[in-house]
Order: structure tokens, then sequence, then C-alpha cells
């Protein structure tokens, strides 16, 4: 078995993302969404830092890079709940298949 | 250095002060009238929208992240001036819409995202540009609080976009792991051509494909621009669009030159996929701003085979018809948003009748539909040709030939709505519609734009000359 | 003389009657507009032959150019030669008798005298234009108001009507314009890029991209023109228009499709004009003959004449198609000709229509002794569509003939007779409208109380028929007036057989 | 293999089991703590980098703010215990038949793309560093990212408040 | 050049009179009642100038008749040196039409004073005269081919109108359109004709057509010889289609069956169109060209003399089985241009082989006379009975004495009895029939004796007979402008058969002398005295004989009577053929499949887009899926592509 590297980091991180993909196609809660959501941009942050140490450790391009997607996830994360919390007012639900609406 | 670097970052300074003024005096105060503070956005945003006329030369400020031009100031003013006319337009909205101030706190947030992104030298600032414009929209988009299909667009904005960032930036993250690099000349020199930097391609592509609302990345667009309340509709579509566009053009012809082939093939499958889809799906709508929102992905379609042409053409051909875009666009928007906003019709078969009590809005109207179709004397006419001009410029000529009967449908539904305008006579026509003088004098604007710009050639020249150092 | 004048006065004019306060000023307006148009054309006439005489030149006079997109090689390019000289008096002709027709109007008057006067300034624009970019604009900038004119004003099935001409004629403006982007980028490749029909001229495109272009730009204009099968707009369209639109539609717009094919298509690519002759004669032959026999089935009085034009557009098509300086002269005159006599065809059946309410053949009948003026107008307009000598329409198709029997290939001449048979056709669906609608007995009762033209209409019905009889009677002047032009364009045909 | 080796894997596993549960449990309450364990996991996988500041970040936003926004809008929003409805089965398989394309795929396109390596230098991810490039101007230096970052978060923050005030008014009504 | 201006104030007149009349003859009052006057006056002018110009060209210009151009302007220049010229050309033959037709015209202007002064449209009447005299006069005179084609169709158009004069007849409109149309048909073929000659030919002019193409050494013979189409040479195409225009302006068989249909136009109208003048235009087309026909394709020839023959045979037979008299007049005019057509086509060229030509052109003129003088009878006739049908007349020639007279000599005159004009001219092709082609001889003979036998029946049936009822005796026989042309043709009938016409009018224009051969006109001239005998014998009294005979005759009578159903073929191939085959597909492929095509288009695309709407599901999970599927196939295209 080959010491643990980039390839193994990125293995984990495409699984990851996939993972999260799969549960923004499936979950029909919009709160479990964003969880889907926010672990693809986890994801995104382990390709980021794993880059940046393996490859490019010149500079910090890819740890500035994850930080600020943090922050925007969370800013992100902030709006969607508004989002989804004025939604459930309006029809008691948060379930994405009671927000289709509009369509065709 | 520091007057120079006041200039270069001239617009974001303005749009800044406009959102600090607006937060830190008005927030508070609840004597403050909603059209003194329109008027006083206003103001800032014609300022900013002739700060084009200043134009610094060519830099690259902080850590060469932030560039800046005169082309890049000229868009700039492209957009102030769609969100001045903008909020000219549904002033009517805006008086009686009792959160004004964080309305433009949003949209201000929002055109200052899209600035950063236009200036964006940088992969880093230009995703925070490009976050920062849409995190804002979303909000907006849920303005009519009252409004469940408002709260579903948002939603749908917000879902949509977050799943679009994250492939965006597993695509980033992929250019970033191949040149190791977030400048945008050191990618595009570093970028090597396999199939890693083609998927990782694909995904910015993608991204890209998402805000410009090409098929098969568009389809929250019509849910999102029926739900949401007219102004950010015509924010969306209009200022938005045009915004993530310039910077298209930027990306594919700078840093993405070296996959010039995959870029021209993707570009050839999704434009005509554009087409098609958006003009099919337009044909059969019954709601007038989800047909807009169709109309619109159909237009970009021609703007996508634009970019396949030689660049210089491109460029300029694209940059002159997101202008005549932005007054065609917004003057449909505008007439709809007053009816929408003081009659709440929507629909097509509403405007049935229109021209027997609003003669005016009824022009106005027709003028925008017959510019966003193509036809002269109007701008949209140029628009168009010059976008298929480019797109011919290597040779493209089946691609024309598609965008040319797409043409024949989009002629279709737009001559249908003129038809309901003018020809249908109905029982109980909408009444008479006040209009504001602000909102009639940013209709004339409008019309003068869409009837000048084609006219009046110097204006496509202005936009060509900044081609040519390409 | 100046030629933007031409256009200028048309805007003006458009321009002024909005702000016209009532029914009466606005045709006023638009009437004055007309006739100053109308006489600038003469004036025109008289200046081209000036400088004719002056210079022995073939070339085209009165040149002038703005830029107006230099980037891109776009020029506002105007001028004339005898050929749009003609199309130009055609217009102006068609125009103020088509204002006169209007003088009666319920609704929206600014409205349609505007769309009028638009529409006329795209034909004027069309026929000046010399850069094909401004050519195209003008072709277009003449769509919209058709498709409003039938729609708001029509009768019948007026909106389907005005879908159907607005999206066929469209169809045939994206046709065009994947044309013009090939003529542009084919022609001068090493030079810099031109739409200028002068400079398109010198540096003919390849033979290659003249062979895909060609047909893009030919059916294009086709479908302006009526050209076999894209024709289908016409019947419909025709019929449904109020009677200035459909003598505006008849008389000028199909004209322009048959310029367009003439000037643009076989003048810039006349390799692959000769390339294709052989088909686009035996689809003009089709349209002629076809559209003959079509007409004997239809029962309404503007679809007779519908149809009519098909056939006789048809003719346009041949003469074009045969590509020899006969030929073409022929075609030309045939437009010119077509155009007037159509028009007043039209003029006559609104009249007609205006009193008796109905276009129905078998309604009709005997308004010969109720109605004289406009019944002779009507059997006028119909022997001139037979091509009787005496007007215009005889001298333009027996031109067209003699120009078609010039080429002693056996499918030529298959399509020439077919053509001329055409003309037997002719007679008999023109003396079944004319026998049952003018002559006859009176078959309603109501008819023996209408009136007759009044001054305008008649005033209408004198400018085109004047038009069509001095024609019809002196058929030199017109042919001078084309000869040394068509002599330009057939030079450079002749020079690739 | 050595010891990091087999952490890295540990965590990898944890990352990815927990990433599962989240996902996939039809308890939301559940689901959220799954996020947050998963959350955690990355968070020592920054660790295990040697990247202590961002680690210190994730823990920060993600689990003391994000996962807590998350459960109070659960508790906001839906009873605890109630399992969440259950997705179609071709939505399902269609789900899954994308994801795990897109992973073979990209799996693939990872796993032959033949990445160079370069380990002479050593990341110098230290506070201090991040701190001063944070807030340099000038070369190297993210300060016009993190100015528009805070221009970010002020929208969010208004449009977040915006959004919420209807739900004031609905309650003091 | 004062022969010009003879021949531009000839023509002038009746132009003037249909201008001034047509325009404002409708508007002005005075205008609409002296419309009469004023156009005969003109017609007067005409007569006067015409007569000047024949009289000298005839009397001066002995003994050789040169073809002499008057003047020639060219009216429309085409591109491959051909042009069509206005010009006049005068010779013997076209002086001698203009003096006929000016003549002819004249008295029918008079008859028509009295005859249609009732008419409310009275101006109308003499404007189109007055278009259908300027129209033949420009025919004959006609320097062109083409030019003849335009004054040919102008002839058609006023002859349409003069048929639909009484336009508020169904029957009047039909027969006018029927006339238009048939000849229409006709003049296709003459059209094409005409450009085929003049493709060849390199010119439309006549002198030079005639000389090139008669000329066997010409580069253009050689040309035209040589092409061909089905195994015919251009040449006898061109010729045969010209004969084709001919054919059907002079009702040779089968395009004849407009003419007895025309006879729904006023009477005096159908005296000068349908008998004296415009009928005769296609024997006046052949002499025209007759050098090429008769020098380059002599079997075309042999053609025109057999159809010639035919329909005069063919038409003398029906004449004898019709009871409307105008109709038994048309058929007999249609059998009386037969014999000058198959004339022509007996005759050869130059000097005495020209008889033929002669003769033909000499019963052109006398038959003029007479035959308009037949119909102006029968106007006057018609005039005081209110009817055409024979069985409504009998025993008038107690009432109407003149028309008596002048009808019985003009019935004389037809049936080739001595002295009277028609002897002379029919003497003379009998003469030249039987010298080239006996056969011809033979059947000619026979349909003589028939043309004297119906002749003889009309006169018999309306003059003697029994008198019927429903005779309006109030305004007596007409007015002395009736009676003074009646006497006038009378006396022209009787006199004008003593002219030495061929001195005047032959081939090449070197007179021949006329000879008359008392032996050979013994059997003509039997025969139609047996003829009239015959006629006398069934008609003289009212009879049952006639009927009885009809009915011994049975089916083939029916037949005969029926005009051999020529018409009820026409009927089927136009109505059942062209309208429902042609005309209706083509009106149906129209709306259904050309149109039904453009329409399928814009369903199909109104279908597809119903068709995807499912795509926009307003489910986010599903776009979100869309959109990776389209990341995912990019990604394999691009894939796919670049390897």
């Amino acid at each position: 078995m080959t010491p643990v590297g980039l390839p193994h980091i990125l293995l984990l991180s495409t699984a990851l993302f996939f993972i999260g993909m799969f549960g923004f196609f499936t979950r029909r809660n919009l709160i479990t969404m964003l969880m889907s959501l926010e672990l693809m941009l986890n994801s995104v942050n382990i390709n980021f830092v794993a880059f940046n140490k393996y490859l490019y450790p010149q500079n910090l391009s890819g740890v500035f890079f994850v930080i600020f997607i943090i922050t925007i996830a969370a800013a992100e994360a902030a709006v969607a709940i508004a989002i989804i919390i004025n939604l459930f007012r309006s029809s008691d639900s948060i379930d994405v298949t009671d927000a289709e609406e509009m369509k065709f | 250095m520091g007057l120079e670097l006041l200039f270069t970052l001239k617009h974001e300074l303005l749009i800044s002060l406009s959102i600090f003024l607006l937060l830190f005096i008005f927030v508070g105060s609840n004597h403050t009238k909603g059209a003194t503070i329109i008027h006083i956005v206003n103001a800032l945003l014609l300022i900013s929208v002739f700060f084009f006329l200043f134009e610094p030369k060519q830099s690259f400020v902080f850590n060469q992240m932030f560039e800046s031009n005169g082309l890049i100031q000229f868009q700039k003013s492209i957009l102030s001036l769609g969100l001045l006319l903008i909020s000219a337009l549904s002033f009517q909205w805006l008086k009686h819409h009792k959160n004004v101030i964080e309305f433009y706190l949003l949209l201000l947030s929002s055109l200052l995202g899209m600035f950063f992104m236009i200036s964006a030298a940088n992969m880093l600032f230009f995703y925070l540009g490009l976050e920062l414009a849409t995190i804002p929209l979303a909000a907006a988009a849920n303005f009519d609080l009252e409004k469940r299909k408002s709260g579903e667009a948002a939603m749908k904005l917000i879902y949509s976009s977050a799943f679009s960032s994250a492939l965006l930036l597993l695509g980033i993250s992929f250019v970033y792991g191949l040149t190791g690099s977030l400048n945008f000349t050191e990618i595009s020199e570093k970028i090597p051509v396999n199939a890693l930097s083609q998927f990782a391609f694909i995904l910015v592509f993608s991204g890209f494909a998402f805000k410009m609302s090409v098929v098969p990345f568009h389809l929250w667009t019509a849910d999102v621009y029926e739900g949401a309340p007219v102004p950010v509709t015509a924010f969306l579509s209009v200022v938005s669009k045009a915004a993530i566009s310039f910077v298209f053009v930027q990306v594919l012809f700078k840093v993405f030159i070296h996959l010039e082939l995959s870029y021209t093939i993707s570009l050839a499958v999704v434009s005509i996929c554009t087409m098609l889809l958006g003009n099919l799906f337009a044909m059969r709508q019954e709601n007038i701003k989800r047909f807009l929102a169709f109309s619109s992905i159909a237009q970009v379609g021609y703007i996508l085979i634009a970019l396949m042409g030689s660049h210089e053409v491109a460029q300029s051909a694209i940059i002159y018809f997101l202008l005549v875009y932005v007054f065609s666009n917004l003057a449909a928007f505008g007439v709809i948003g007053i009816i929408s906003n003081s009659l709440g019709k929507e629909n097509i078969s509403d405007y049935k009748g229109f021209y027997q009590q609003n003669k005016f809005l009824s022009w106005a109207l027709a003028i925008a539909l017959f510019s966003l179709a193509g036809v002269p004397p109007t701008a949209g006419f140029f628009g168009k040709f010059f976008l298929i001009l480019a797109a011919a410029s290597k040779g493209y000529y089946l691609l024309i030939v598609i965008a040319a009967l797409n043409m024949i449908i989009s002629f279709y539904y737009y001559l249908r709505i003129v038809r309901n305008i003018f020809m249908e006579t109905s029982e109980n026509p909408m009444p008479q519609v006040l209009v504001q003088p602000i909102t009639k004098v940013a209709l004339i604007v409008c019309l003068i734009g869409m009837i000048v710009l084609g006219l009046y050639g110097p204006v496509y020249e202005y936009i060509a000359a900044f081609a040519k150092p390409f | 003389m100046n030629l933007l004048l031409l256009i200028i006065i048309p805007f003006l004019t458009a321009v002024v009657i909005l702000t016209a306060k009532d029914f009466k000023q606005s045709r006023s307006i638009a009437l004055v507009g007309a006739s100053i148009q109308l006489v600038l054309a003469f004036f025109l006439l008289n200046q081209y032959q000036a400088a004719k005489a002056l210079v022995q030149t073939e070339a085209f006079v009165f040149e002038q150019s703005f830029e107006w997109f230099p980037s891109l090689g776009i020029q506002f390019l105007i001028g004339v030669d005898g050929i749009s000289i003609a199309m130009i008096l055609l217009t102006a002709l068609v125009v103020v008798a088509g204002i006169l027709v209007s003088f009666t109007m319920e609704e929206l008057h600014k409205e349609f005298f505007f769309l009028l006067i638009l529409l006329s300034l795209g034909a004027y624009g069309f026929f000046i234009s010399l850069d094909i970019f401004t050519l195209f604009f003008f072709l277009e900038v003449a769509v919209i108001p058709k498709f409003l004119l039938i729609g708001i004003w029509g009768s019948g099935a007026k909106q389907k009507s005005a879908m159907k001409l607005a999206l066929m004629l469209m169809g045939g403006s994206a046709l065009i314009m994947v044309g013009l982007i090939g003529l542009y980028y084919f022609s001068n490749e090493t030079g810099n890029r031109s739409f200028n029909m002068l400079v398109l001229a010198q540096y003919p495109i390849s033979y290659a991209a003249q062979l895909v272009f060609f047909p893009f730009l030919f059916a294009g204009f086709g479908v302006f023109t009526a050209l076999f099968p894209f024709h289908t707009w016409v019947p419909d369209g025709h019929s449904s228009a109020p009677t200035a639109a459909s003598m505006f539609l008849a008389g000028i717009s199909m004209k322009l499709g048959g310029y367009g094919c003439l000037r643009v298509a076989t003048y810039l690519m006349p390799d692959a004009a000769v390339h294709y002759a052989p088909i686009i004669i035996t689809l003009a032959s089709i349209a002629i003959i076809y559209g003959a026999f079509a007409t004997l089935m239809q029962t309404d009085l503007k679809y007779i004449n519908a149809y009519s034009s098909i056939s006789h557009c048809g003719f346009v098509i041949l003469g074009i198609g045969m590509l020899n300086k006969t030929a073409i002269v022929g075609a030309v005159m045939q437009m010119v000709s077509h155009g007037l006599m159509t028009a007043l065809f039209f003029a006559a059946i609104g009249m007609m229509y205006q009193r008796t309410h109905t276009r129905l053949v078998s309604q009709l009948g005997g308004l010969l002794k109720v109605m004289p003026f406009i019944s002779s107008v009507f059997v006028i307009a119909g022997l001139c569509s037979l091509g009787l000598p005496g007007f215009s329409g005889f001298v333009s198709e027996m031109t067209v003939f003699v120009g078609a029997w010039q080429n002693p290939n056996f499918w030529y001449r298959l399509a020439t007779i077919l053509a001329c048979a055409s003309i037997v056709v002719t007679a008999v669906y023109i003396l079944r409208a004319a026998g049952s609608s003018v002559m006859g007995p009176i078959t309603q009762k109501n008819f023996l109380h209408l009136t007759d033209a009044q001054w305008n209409e008649k005033l209408a019905a004198i400018v085109l028929l004047s038009g069509i009889v001095i024609i019809g009677i002196a058929p030199f002047l017109l042919t001078d007036l084309l000869s040394s032009s068509t002599d330009v364009l057939v030079e450079k045909i002749i020079n690739t057989f | 293999m050595d010891f990091k080796d087999i952490f890295f894997y540990l965590i990898a596993i944890y990352i990815l089991g927990t990433g599962i549960m989240a996902v996939s449990t039809r308890k939301i309450f559940r689901a959220s703590i799954w996020l947050l364990f998963s959350l955690i996991g990355i968070a020592a996988f920054y660790f295990w980098l040697n990247l202590e500041f961002l680690a210190a970040v994730q823990v920060a936003v993600y689990v003391g703010g994000i996962v807590v926004l998350i459960i109070f809008s659960i508790f906001l929003t839906q009873k605890t215990g109630n399992q969440m409805a259950k997705t179609g089965t071709q939505q399902t398989i269609f789900a899954a038949l994308a994801s795990l394309l897109g992973f073979a795929l990209t799996a693939y396109l990872v796993y032959q793309h033949h990445f160079g390596s370069n380990q002479t230098q050593e990341l110098d991810a230290s506070i201090e560093n991040i701190g001063t490039q944070m807030l340099n101007p000038g070369d190297g230096g993210f300060l016009l990212p993190f100015e528009a970052v805070s221009m970010l978060l002020l929208s969010a923050l208004i449009g977040c408040i915006v959004i919420a005030m209807k739900i004031k008014k609905e309650e003091t009504a | 050049m004062q022969n010009t201006n003879l021949v531009l104030l000839t023509l002038a007149s009746p132009l003037l009179a249909f201008l001034l009349l047509g325009i404002f003859g409708s508007s002005s009052n005075w205008l609409k009642k002296g419309a009469g006057i004023i156009g005969t006056l003109l017609m007067a002018v005409s007569f006067f100038f015409a007569s000047q110009l024949s009289l000298a060209y005839f009397l001066n210009q002995t003994p050789n008749h040169t073809q002499q151009i008057l003047f020639s302007y060219t009216w429309l220049q085409f591109g491959s040196g051909l042009s069509i010229d206005m010009g006049a050309l005068l010779d013997a033959t076209s002086a001698m039409m203009l003096l006929v037709v000016t003549f002819i015209s004249l008295m029918v202007h008079v008859f028509s004073l009295g005859y249609m002064h009732n008419d409310e449209r009275f101006a109308s009447y003499y404007a189109y005269l007055g278009l259908f005299t300027f129209s033949m006069l420009g025919l004959v005179i006609s320097a062109n081919i083409f030019q003849i084609y335009m004054f040919w169709e102008l002839v058609g158009v006023s002859s349409f109108l003069l048929i639909g004069y009484y336009f508020n007849k169904q029957s009047a409109v039909a027969a006018a359109k029927k006339a238009f149309i048939v000849t229409r048909f006709a003049d296709l073929g003459f059209l094409i004709g005409i450009l085929t000659l003049g493709y060849y030919g390199e010119s439309f002019d006549f002198l030079t057509l005639i000389g090139r193409l008669s000329d066997v050494q010409s580069p253009q013979f050689a040309a035209i010889g040589v092409a061909s189409f089905a195994g015919i040479s251009a040449l006898t195409w061109g010729l045969l289609l010209v004969f084709m225009g001919g054919a059907g302006k002079s009702a040779m068989f089968p395009l004849h069956i407009w003419l007895p249909d025309a006879m729904e136009g006023p009477t005096p109208v159908s005296a000068l169109i349908h008998a004296a003048t415009m009928v005769v235009a296609g024997v006046f087309l052949v002499a025209r060209l007759f050098p090429i026909f008769a020098i380059a394709a002599p079997h075309t020839l042999d053609i025109i003399a057999y159809i010639g023959i035919f329909s005069a045979l063919f038409a003398a037979l029906i004449a004898c089985t019709q009871t409307d008299i105008k109709r038994v007049l048309a058929y007999s005019t249609m059998s009386q241009i037969g014999f000058m057509m198959f004339a022509l086509g007996v005759s050869g060229y130059g000097a005495e082989n020209g008889a033929g030509f002669s003769a033909s052109l000499f019963h052109l003129f006398t038959h003029a006379f007479f035959k308009s003088l037949l119909f102006l009878g029968a106007g006057a006739i018609i005039h005081y009975v209110h009817s055409n049908e024979m069985e409504d007349m009998g025993g008038l020639r107690k009432h109407m004495p003149i028309t008596h007279i002048s009808f019985l000599i003009a019935c004389l005159a037809i049936s080739g009895i001595p002295p009277f004009a028609g002897f002379f001219s029919k003497e003379a092709i009998l003469h030249a029939a039987y010298q080239s082609n006996p056969a011809i001889y033979y059947m000619a003979l026979f349909t003589s004796f028939l043309t004297a036998f119906y002749m003889f029946r009309l006169y018999f049936s309306i003059f003697w007979s029994t008198q019927k009822a429903a005779q309006d005796n109030a305004h007596g026989e007409g007015t002395w402008s009736m009676k003074i042309p009646l006497i006038l043709l009378a006396i022209a009938s009787v006199l004008f058969g003593f002219i030495p016409f061929s001195e005047y009018v032959s081939t090449d224009g070197k007179p021949i002398a006329t000879h008359l051969d008392v032996l050979f006109s013994i059997a003509p001239v039997t025969l139609g005295v047996l003829g009239i005998l015959l006629a006398k014998q069934l008609y003289q009294k009212a009879s049952v004989k006639p009927q009885k005979i009809a009915l011994a005759l049975g089916s083939a009578y029916g037949f005969v009577k029926n005009k051999f159903y020529i018409d009820e073929v026409y009927q089927y191939i136009t109505k059942k053929m062209l309208f429902a085959w042609v005309a209706r597909p083509a009106a149906w492929i129209d709306k259904n499949i050309i149109d039904g095509f453009y329409l399928l288009l814009a369903q199909l695309t109104q279908f597809s887009s119903v068709y995807i709407k499912g795509i926009q599901s307003g489910k986010v999970q599903a776009y979100a899926m869309y959109f990776f599927a389209g990341i995912l196939s990019l990604a394999s295209l691009l894939f796919y592509v670049l390897k």
C-alpha cells in the first residue's frame, strides 16, 4: 500500500462531494438539502487544501480560498435558512416537493 | 498611487458609499420618505453611469486580483445604468414598499459583486464577486414577502445557485490543482490540455452557464423570474446576465484560450440547445414574466454562438448586444412591472386590448419586443445581426442557419404578444394606468436607447475600439 | 439630387402625423407627404436623365456614403440607377394612391397613416441602398408595419394572416441574412470586409461559396416576391389586409423581393445564378401556371388577385432566371407594371367592398350599372392583368417572353410555353371574376342604392391608371430608363458564361 | 504504512461514514448531528494536515455557526422525532446513478492524472502568516477579498433580517 | 409623307371617338345624346382618309403594287436586336382592308344610329365601336408581327366588350367570355409562333422576316430549318402556331365555337366584327405571311387548306339546321371564311400560281359587303320582330321591302349567282382549288350548294312562309339611318364583283389577269340554283316537309343540329378536365399541401414545445440533476470527440 498522498485525499474529497450530491438529489427536506450542500462545499475545501499542501506550498492561495468558502457557505446558509423559514411560514412545510408551484 | 487607485475603484467606491449612506443614515430614520431615498440612489447611480468617461489606464491592483481598464469601466457603467433604469421603472413599486432601503442595499451589494466579478483577475476574487452578486439577489427575490411564489423563487434561486457554486468550486479546485495559481493570466499560461483540465473547464463553464441560463443549466430561470418581484426579475434577467456574460467573454478568451477547441464544441452544443429550448418553451408560456425568462434564455443562445467567432468581433458584438438588451428588456420589464404592480395582471392574455387604454405603454412594450425580436429600426436588429456576423467569422454557418430558424420561432412569440396588445379586442381591457413621471422618463430613455443605439453607429464603434488590443 | 430626401421626407411625414389632431389632419398630412415624395420621385427621374445625358456612365448616380459601422465595413451607402428609379416611381405612385383610397377610417387613424408611411419609408430606403446591409435593414423595416396594418385594420382571419405573413417574411429575411453574411466573408477575403454592393461586385466570391449562398439569398428574396413554394403568405396576407395595405403589399412589398433577387442575388453571384437558373426557371414557371390555375378556384376577389399576383410575380422570377438582358428588363418592367396594376386592382376591390360589404364573386353582380367608374376601373385592372396591349402588363410580359425565348434550351422553352399558357388561364379567371361581379344581373336589391367613387378614389385610380397606360403606350420611356442599368447587370452574367 | 496513514484512513472512513449517515438517515435531527460529526471529522483532517488555523475556523464556523443555525431552524420548523418523507424510488435511482457516474468519472480523471509533487517546501500556514497576508493589499495579499466578503456578510445579514422581519410581525400580531 | 398623315388620321379619328366617348361619355349629358353623331362623323372622317389613301394607292401605282413602309417607330426595344416597331405597312392587301374596314364600320355606325338609339349606354356603344375600328385598322396596317399581335389582342377585347355589351344578360357575358377565352387560347399559339419566327428570323418586322425566311440562302432560314421539335422544323411549328392564332380569330374548326355564341352582341356589331372584319383577320394574317408559307413551307399550306375546307363544309352543314337567324349567318360566315382559308391553302406563290391568294382576298372583300348586309338586314328584322328565331318570322317581305330586297341581293351574292359579287370571288376560289387540289374542289362545290340552300332557307322562312304573330308594326321598317346602309351595301354587293381584283392584289404585287371561264362556272352556278330551288320548295310556304326530312335523317340530323357536340366536348375538356383535374387540385394542393406544410411545421414546433415541457418540472432536485447530467454529457462529448 502506497503511503497516503494526494490521490487518496482527492479520492476522499470526491467521494464526499458525491455523497453530498446524492443527498442533495434525494433529500426532500430543504434543511437536509442544505446540509448536503455543506458537505459538497467541504469536499471542495479538502481539494483546495490538499493541492495547496502537496503541490503548491509556496503560497497560501488554497488555504485562503478555503477560508473564504467557509465564510461564504455560512452566509449562504444563513440566507437559505431565512428563505426556508419564510417559505415554512407561508406554506407550513419545508418539503421541497411542496415548492413546485411554478413549473412548465 | 492613491488618487489613481481611487480612480480605478471609482465605481466600487461609489456603490459602497451608497450602501453605507443608506445603511447608516436611513435605516434608523423612519421619517424619510421612500421617494427621497429612491431619488438619492438614482442620482448616485447616474453618476456611476457616467464614470466610464473618465477611464483610467490598464491597471492591476491588489495582488493582481483587480483589473481595470476602459472596457471594464464601460461595462460597469452599463450595469449601473441597468440598475438605474430598474430603479426608475419600478418607482411605483418601490415607493410603497416598506423595505425600500433594504431592497436597495441588496441590489447595490449585488451590483458591487458584479463589479468585483467583472474586474476580477483572480479565481478567488471572481468567486467572491459571483457570490456577492447572487446571495443578496436570492434574498431580494423573496421580497414579495406575502407571496408564496416569491419564497419559492428565492428558494429555487439559492439552492440552484449553491449547487452550481459547489460544482464551479470543484472545477476551480481542479484548475488550481492543475496550475497552482488562481491568477487568470497565470492559469491561461499554465493550464495543460488534458482530460482533467477539460473536465475542470466544463465544471467552470457550467457555473457560468448556470448564471447565464444556458440550457441545460437554465431550469431555475423561469421559476425564479416568475416568482420574484418584477424589479428583481428585471435585475436578474438584465443586469445579472449582462455582468456574467461580460466576465464569460473574458474568461473564455483569456483564461481558457488554450482550450479553445473544447469550448467551441461545448458552446456549439449548448448554444443549439439553448436557442431551441428557450424558444420552444417561450412559445407556450402564459405568464409574461415566465415568457420573458425563456425568451431571454433564447437570447443567450445567440450570445453563445457569437462566442465561437473570432475574438475581437465577438467581444464587441456581445457587449453591444448586451447594451441594447439592457434597454429593450428593461423597457419590457418596466411596462410589465407597472401593470403587475397596479393591476396585478401578469398573464399574456390579460394584455388583450391593452392598446385601447394604454397607448404609450403599448408602444413601449411593443417596441421593446421588436427590439428583442431583432426587428429594425430598433437596435435589437443590429445587436443580433452583429452576433451572427461574429459567429460567422470562423465559418460556423450551420449554427447560423439554426440561429436564423430559431429567430423565426422567436418572432412568432414576440408577435403573439404584440397581437394581443394591438389586435385582440377585449370586453374589459386593462384600464388606463397612471405612469409616474420618473418611470415615464426611464421608459423614454429606453425607447430612445433602442432606436438610437443602432442608427447611431459611433456607439458600436466605441465598443469595438476596446476590442482592438486583443 | 440628394437622395437622403427620399428617406427624410417620409420620416418627417410620419413624425408629423403623430401630432395630428383628427382624422382629417392625419390623412392630409399623409397625403401631402406622399405627394411631395411623388414630385420628388419625378424630379429624381428628371435629374437622373440629365445626369445621364451629361456623362455617359452606366454606374450609379447621386451616390452618397456615410460611415455607419466602419469597424465592420458597414456603410450607409445610397445611390440610384435606372432600375431603382423605376421602383421608386412605382412606390411613390402606389403610396399616393394608397393614401387616397384610405379616406374613411373609424379608429386609430394616426397609427394607420404612420405605419403606411413607415412602410413606404422602408421601400424607399431599400431601393436606394447600395450597401446590402442597409438594404437588408430597410427590407426588414417594412415587415412590422405590414404585420400591424393587417392585424389591426384588416378583415377576416386577419390575425392569423398577419402572423403568417410576418413569420414567412421573417423566414425570408433569415435566409437573406445568412446569404449576406456569406457574401461578406467570402468576398474580398484578403482585403477589408464590406457590405458595399459595388465592392462585392468587384470582388466576386468563389464559385463554391456562390453555390452555397446563392440559394439562401434567392430563396430569401423569393419569399418576399412569392416564389413558389414560399408564396402561401400572399393569399391570406393580401386578402386580410385593409385596402391600402393590400396595395402596398402587392404593389411595393412584393417588389422588394424581386429587386433583391436581381440586385443582390443575381448581380453579386452571377456564376451561381447561371448554375441555378434551370431550377429558378422551373420554380418560376410552376408559380406562374400553378398560381393561375389556383386562382381559377378562388371565390373571393382579393384571393383572386392575390393568387394572380403569385402568378404574375412568377414572371419576374422567370425573367431574372433567364439571365439575358431582354428578360431582365422584362422582369423589372413586370415589377413596375404588376405593382401598379395590382394596386389598382386592390383599390377597386376595396372600393367595391366598402360599399357592398362582400368580396365574394357569387354575391356580387351587375355593379357596372350602379358604380360604373369603380367597375370600369376593376375591368381595366383585369384587362391589364391579362396582358392587354395598351396597358403595362402587355409590354412587360411580352418583354419577358421574348427574352425567355432567346434561350434555345428545350427546358427553358417549355417553361416559357407554360408561362405563356398562363395568359390564357389569366384571361379565364379575370373574365370569370369580372363577368360575375361587375357584369351580369344585379344580384342584390340594396346594390341599387350604392354610390360611385368619390373624388379621392377617382384620383387614386387615375394616378395608377395613368402609370399603367403611359407604360403601356410608351414603353420606351421605361425601357430607356432600364436599359443601360441592366447592361451592367447582364455584362457580369455574360462574362461568366 | 505508518500511524499517519492509519489516522488518515480512520479520518476518511469517519468522514465518509458520518457523511453517508447525514444524507441518508430519515430523522432530521439525527441527520444534523451526523453532519456535525462529519464536519468535525473534516476539522480533524485539517489537523492531520497540520493546518491548525483552518481546523479552528472549521470548528468555529461550521460546528459553532452553521450547524447550530441548522439545528435552530429544525427546531423552528419541525418536530424532532418526525421521520422525513421518503423519496421516490425512481428519483433515488437516478440520483444514485448520477452520483455514482459522477464519482466514477471524477475519480477516474483524478486518478489517471499524474499530479506532480513538490515536497521541497513546507506550507507555512501559521496564524501569523495567514493574518499578514489577509490584510496585505500588495503582492500575495488578500485584502480586497477580505473586504468583499465583509460586504457579502453585510448583505446576507440585511437579507436575512428583511426576510425574517415578517415573522416577528406575525408573532406580535 | 402624305400617306403617313393619311394613315395616322385614319387611325386617329376612331381612337378619338373612343377616348372622347369612353372617358367623358358617361359624365357629360350632351355627349351621351350626341354620341352617335359624333362617332359616326369621326368614322366618316376616317373612311374619307382611308379611301383617299387606298384609292390613291390602287389607282396611281399600277401595274406593280409595291409594299411601302409609311413610317416606323421603335416602340419597344428588346435586348437582342429585336424590337417592336410601330409602323404602317401599305400594300395592296392592307389598302384593300383599310377600305373595307372603314366602309363597313361607317355603315354599321350609321345603322346603329337607328338600331341603338334607345339604349342607355349609347355613348359606350360608340366608344367601343371606335375602339374596335381603331384596333382593326391598326391590325391591317401593322408592319411588325408583334404590332399585329397587339392590335389583334385589342380587337379581341373590343369584341369582348361589344359581345358583352348587354352585360346584365348572363348569356351575353358568357358569350363574351367564351369568345375572348377561345381566341386567347388561339393567341397563345400565335404568340409562341411569333416568338419562334422572331427568334430565328431575328426580327419581328414583316418585310425583314419575310425576306429572310422565304430566302433559302439566308442564314436565318438555315437556322430555322435545322432547329426542330418532335421531328418538325421550327419553321413549320412557327407557321402553324401563327396560323393557330389566325384560326382562332377566324373561327376555323376546331376553334370556331365562340362565333355562334358571339351573336349575343348587338346585331350591328355582329355585322361589323363577326362577319366582315375581325373574323377575317386570320385570313389576313396568313396572307400577310404568305410568302413564307408558300415558299418556305408549302406543306403547312396543305394543312391550312384542309382545315379551311373542312370548316367550310362543317359550318355549312350546321347552318342548314339552325333556327336562330343570327346563328345561321354566323355559321355561314364560318363557312365562307373556310372558303377563303382553303383558297389560300391551295395557292402557290408568284404570278398565276398565286391565283388562290388573290381569290381568297377577293372573297374576303366581297364577303365583307354582302355578309354585313345580311347581318344588318337581320338586325333590321330583329329590330322589327324582337326575336332571333326564324319561327317568329315569316312573310315580312311586305312589311320591310327595302330590307327584303337587300337581303335577297345578299343571299344571291353569297350563293354565287351571277352577276352578284359573290359569284366572281367564289368562282375564282373554286377555279384555284380545281387547279391545285380536285378533292378540295369537289368538297367546295358541295359546300357552295349547301350555302345556297341554307341561305335561301333563311330567306324564304323570313320573308315568305306564313306570317307569324307577335310582329310589331309600330315603328315600321326602321329609320332611314338603318335603311341607307342596307341600300349602300346592296349596291356594293351587286357591283363589286366586277372589280378586276387580282390585278390589284396578288402574291407578288404583279397583277394577274382576271378571266372568267364560263364553262367552268356552269357547275357551281347550277348547284347554287339547285340549292335555291330546294329551299324554295321546302320553305317558301309553311309546310311539314322540313320536319319530315329531319325526322327521316334521324339521329344524324340531331347530331348536326347540336353542332356535332363540339361545344360539349369543350365543356368536358374545360370543366371536367382542366377545372376538375388541374385547377381544383392546384387550389387544393396550395391550401392543404404547401400551406399545410408550413402549418405542419408550426404544429410540430407547437407539439414539441408541449412535449418537452416536462423538463421544466418545478422540482429543484430535478433541475440539479439535469444540471449535472449536462455536465456529464458535455464531458463525455468532449472526451469522445477529442480522442
